[in-house]
């Protein structure tokens, strides 16, 4: 056996890409400022130019709309483009490329033209950026039909779903949280090569009797806290990880909350409107009568961002939230 | 066109082949809209009439492999692409036999085997996507083309600056065709509109920006082949714009009462087709039953893609959850109650 | 008393818009092609530039954001511009404006300055428009934070919360669904002059004692046909009308529905991630224990809107799924 | 700025006023480069160290009434339309007392009191939007201005395009300046942009178009005015492109490996603030006295402004949740577990 190989969630996305574009010629990237020499400004495309060459690692105009759309293009005509939308947010100037045309194209076509594209983008509060640049939107995707979503947690999953979007036929809306990109909380072993993690299949972090936590992305850790706290209180966590929401895996899903008969969905996002409604929904939907306690929504508040670190982290779901819903689901 | 000889014009074929194509659209469109009127067929219809000279002129120099990106008023550009008339009514119509089963419509046909690649709805949205296939092309190396159709209207949208400064920057191997027909909807170019001509945008982009008469096809096919040579020939795109008219109004329906009755009355009285027609008889390039016989072929095969959309079924049922996406409909369409 | 006033939906906007115009000379209307002599491509601003001056009801470039922006420029510097998107699809062209700037601004000047404006736009399938013309989008205001949202049904409603929404010191979304313009089956008494109907407040369409339809918008008509078709079968329908979803009555939802013990949510947004999702976690949340059965979903397919006009008619929520989801609470 | 005397100068009154606002803006800028680097204080920081003469350049022709829109990169901007020192710093550093409460921070000033309407994060968006303070002033018939602020990587984004055109379409009073200082975060402007002049872009819009040094003070002056003085007088809007280099980068912590060392270095010793200092007192519009005295009340005043900053609150919690609706906020915040 081999030692653990400790990435950072950024250079394990480097990676990914790195891969991609080894084995595959159809694969180059785009976006603003992600070529040498200064290689993006999280650096997550760092050496990927000068590898590469810049005919495959394309730095652009501010002009997320021809992003998009020449990642569409190409995409059509037999590329696999992955394009980089620098801060989520960011996906409100060019969102009609992505919702009207790459989500539809295929449909639209009748089957006849895909559109076998990534969109990677950064996101998250917790910077200080305030109300501009720390949105979490990916309900937008979910409810644009032809659009598929990856919330990597860890830095294997970062790799491992990255490589499954970049060579699935379909466009992936591939969220990235900034917060995670070079902080050491968030390192963790990644396989080595070409090892793809499908997308769909949910991750249980930590199994349990009494509860379920499902979420995705950074706020899996918060779960992870939260569980370690209850645990002290002799209450039993399940800890589910998503992964990917378009598809999400319902199956492992109600299969855990049938088992525990409580959840709480857990989210970044605005609450309101977010993914967690949708989870919300299905849960109740399928497992009526077989609930302890109604499914808790623990998100971010109803509010855009706030700059002043301290409401900022008020903004963010905390932990003590997640313990209040558990509590909530106790009753 | 005025009916005297034209040193700039090209060989009899493509005299012709022109006309062939104008004439397809033109009795396309005739009949469409006939068929609208007495309501033997119900759909949106955006008449491309008028503007037949400018897809033809683009049409004759692309080969098949080449890209085409055009919008909701696009039939002429779907023929001059050589997109099957079979297919093509089918899809007007809602066909399980259309290019996009019966899904798209006439704002989204595509046809990929005739490089009719994207119609969109979405005014200025095709003009970034078009870059994609001159990306595609010149990063493959290949000499293929894009031509990317649009109206004037669709110069004042974000898109259009986007695309266009990208593609100025990338040399892209991308044909930008303004079709200029003077209005969108129903508000004339001027009052939308800083410039008098569209072309003069492209100096925003230190691209070549042509003004072209797009109902002298002559005139039309000589500033079509230079930019589509130089996109082949790896010189970077070119802004045409192609000054015409829209004879039906935006769409069948329209009431027109915002364009000036004069101004309508003269452009059809210059159709751009049918003095095309004289000018080719007149100056012996061909003969009327020459023509005619086109036409009636033609026409012959109107009537059969029409009988064949007419007698099509509409998409099953279960199509409304296909194509959504490649791999496992089902789970990806899940969390749904009904 | 006067006769009833009957009116078509067009014209119950018309009115409005008139209305707010002769009484605040701040209030102005931009948009594509809304003045004379065409009055807009649905006819809904027919007559107002005539009577206003074109320099109150302006004609605008296709440039969606140069419209949201000049709106929002007007509304921080003291005007109540209404302007018209043509149709809900193209909202994701200048979905910046809306959700990064119009809904923001006031939470980050510190409500120094305010956006009171309104974004009218025509919406919905069912005209053969095809997938970039026929959506329902207001689950993207929803989830952004200091926008507010209304969906009229009625023709008064459409006037009266038109009023409300251009005198509200917020931005509103207000969807006005184009099947509705002009068809005479959505006619009806429209009270004359400056009548206001208050944002937040549903309105009960039909009480009932089995179970609680809640929706909003067109759809609410196909909840009365549902509710006529189960009251033969002996099951007694509530059928509530919200109106307006930001914000939202959850007063009376929760009332009825604790009454009922069963409800159904209908819309035409597509099901995934829509309102529907939100309602139902609330429901669920806050009536756990009361319920009989879990809150059904009816909405538009999870797919783009397809064109050949039985599948179009197929993607809408029918009738028959509202009857099947009431059966299914019956169970 | 050369040291000789300048026939197109100013007044001494305005000349003095320029280099306030200028020495303002470096002394700030310097005070929080040296804050951030000690540790005191923690924030996203865009300088705008390099650029100052241009915000003093419209500064100066600006009445307290007068719109300005502004971006990210807006410090110089806001202390030019006379935005308070303590409330600006307090919201820099995220306090109660701030401009904005603290919610905004340094991406989103927000002043009316001083005419500073709209700081954005977003490139290009406030374009759009200052269309809709000239469209106010334009409506109310008063003949105030607005001013808009972009760089140079903004003019390659759609927002920026449909904002000029409307703004040339409808004669707007509004000048937009381009702070051209030649990159967009870590691309070069002749990477991404397909003219080498933004001003060419005006064209376009049928628009004037100017590009000036914007470092000459004098010089910025003088286009700075003339295009105020058109907007104020119904002559509709100007595109200036005030040319310049930033300092210190994209923001601080900025590794700028993509700039090229002695370009930077020139750039640095070629300061147009301390050139234009010597400029004054070599030509006798100031002495060596005045101006010192003048930077020590500056360093008094951001001491204190400092000094107010540190010492107030952060936003008490219960702010997280107003200003998201003008009424009623509780109810529109419903729906939340939490
Ligand atoms: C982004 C967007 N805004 C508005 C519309 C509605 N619309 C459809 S066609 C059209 C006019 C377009 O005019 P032009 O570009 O000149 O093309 P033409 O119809 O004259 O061929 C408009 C405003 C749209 N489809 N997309
Ligand atoms: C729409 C959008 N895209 C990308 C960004 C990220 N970004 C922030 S500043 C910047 C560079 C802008 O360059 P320029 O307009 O020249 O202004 P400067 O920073 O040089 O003053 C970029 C790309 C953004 N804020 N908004
Ligand atoms: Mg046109
Ligand atoms: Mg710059």
């Amino acid at each position: 056996m081999s030692e653990p190989r400790i990435m950072l969630t950024a250079m394990a996305i480097n990676e990914a890409l790195d891969i991609a574009m080894t084995i595959d010629p159809k694969v180059f990237l785009l976006g603003e400022d992600i070529a040498e020499p200064s290689g993006g400004v999280y650096k997550v495309t760092n050496g990927l130019s000068t590898k590469h060459g810049l005919h495959r690692v394309r730095k652009t105009p501010i002009s997320e709309q021809a992003i998009i759309g020449a990642a569409i293009g190409a995409a059509i005509a037999g590329f696999r483009p992955v394009a980089e939308i620098m801060i989520m947010d960011f996906l409100a100037v060019c969102l009609d490329q992505v919702t009207n045309h790459a989500a539809k194209i295929r449909y639209m076509s009748g089957g006849q033209t895909t559109v076998p594209m990534v969109i990677r983008t950064s996101a998250g509060a917790g910077r200080g950026f305030g109300a501009q640049h720390s949105e979490l939107l990916e309900a937008f995707a979910v409810h644009s039909p032809g659009m598929k979503v990856a919330v990597p947690s860890t830095p294997a999953d970062a790799k491992g779903l990255l490589l499954t979007a970049i060579f699935d036929d379909d466009p992936v809306l591939f969220v990235e949280q900034m917060m995670m990109y070079w902080d050491k909380t968030y390192a963790g072993h990644v396989p080595e090569g070409d090892v793809r993690v499908p997308f769909g299949k949910a991750a249980t972090r930590r199994e349990g009797s009494d509860v379920t936590l499902i979420s995705y992305g950074r706020q899996m850790y918060d779960c992870l806290a939260a569980a370690d706290a209850l645990a002290v209180d002799g209450v039993s966590c399940e800890v589910i990880d998503l992964r990917t929401l378009v598809p999400w895996d319902e199956a492992a899903v109600m299969a855990s909350v049938g088992r525990t008969s409580r959840a709480v969905v857990v989210h970044e996002a605005v609450t309101r409107c977010g993914f967690g409604a949708e989870l919300s929904s299905r849960i109740h939907e399928e497992l009526f009568g077989q609930l302890s306690a109604p499914v808790q929504r623990v998100g971010g508040a109803n509010t855009p961002v706030p700059y002043a670190s301290n409401l900022e982290a008020d903004f963010l779901p905390q932990v003590s939230d997640i313990l209040l819903a558990v509590r909530r689901t106790q009753g | 066109m005025d009916d005297v000889e034209r040193p700039d014009a090209p060989d009899r074929d493509t005299l012709l082949q022109m006309f062939e194509i104008q004439s397809r659209i033109k009795l396309c469109d005739e009949r469409f809209r006939t068929m609208l009127m007495s309501g033997q067929i119900q759909l949106i219809y955006y008449s491309p009439r008028g503007q037949e000279c400018i897809s033809a002129g683009w049409g004759v120099h692309l080969r098949q492999d080449d890209y085409v990106v055009t919008i909701y008023r696009g039939l002429h550009d779907h023929l001059a692409k050589g997109v099957p008339l079979r297919e093509l009514w089918a899809e007007f119509l809602g066909r399980a036999t259309g290019t996009c089963k019966g899904k798209g419509g006439p704002m989204h046909i595509t046809h990929p085997a005739s490089g009719l690649m994207v119609t969109t709805g979405i005014v200025g949205a095709g003009i970034p996507i078009a870059n994609g296939f001159g990306l595609a092309a010149q990063l493959n190396g290949t000499d293929q083309v894009t031509v990317v159709n649009f109206g004037d209207g669709a110069s004042n949208i974000g898109a259009f600056h986007e695309g266009m400064n990208l593609a100025a920057v990338w040399k892209l191997p991308v044909v930008f065709v303004c079709q200029n027909n003077l209005y969108g909807e129903h508000t004339p170019m001027s009052m939308s509109t800083g410039v008098d001509y569209i072309s003069e945008r492209a100096a925003a982009y230190g691209m070549p920006g042509v003004t072209v008469d797009g109902n002298d096809p002559v005139a039309t096919w000589r500033v079509m082949g230079d930019a589509v040579a130089r996109a082949r020939s790896g010189g970077g795109p070119t802004l045409v714009e192609a000054r015409t008219y829209r004879f039906w109004g935006h769409l069948m329906g329209d009431a027109m009462e915002y364009m000036p009755k004069d101004e309508r009355k003269a452009a059809m009285a210059a159709d751009p087709v049918v003095l095309y027609r004289a000018w080719l008889i007149n100056n012996g390039h061909a003969t009327e039953a020459q023509l005619a016989e086109m036409e009636e072929v033609l026409t012959a095969a109107i009537d059969d893609a029409v009988e064949f959309a007419m007698n099509s079924p509409q998409p099953d049922a279960s199509e409304l959850y296909t194509d959504v996406f490649g791999d496992n409909n089902d789970a990806m369409l899940q969390g749904v109650s009904r």
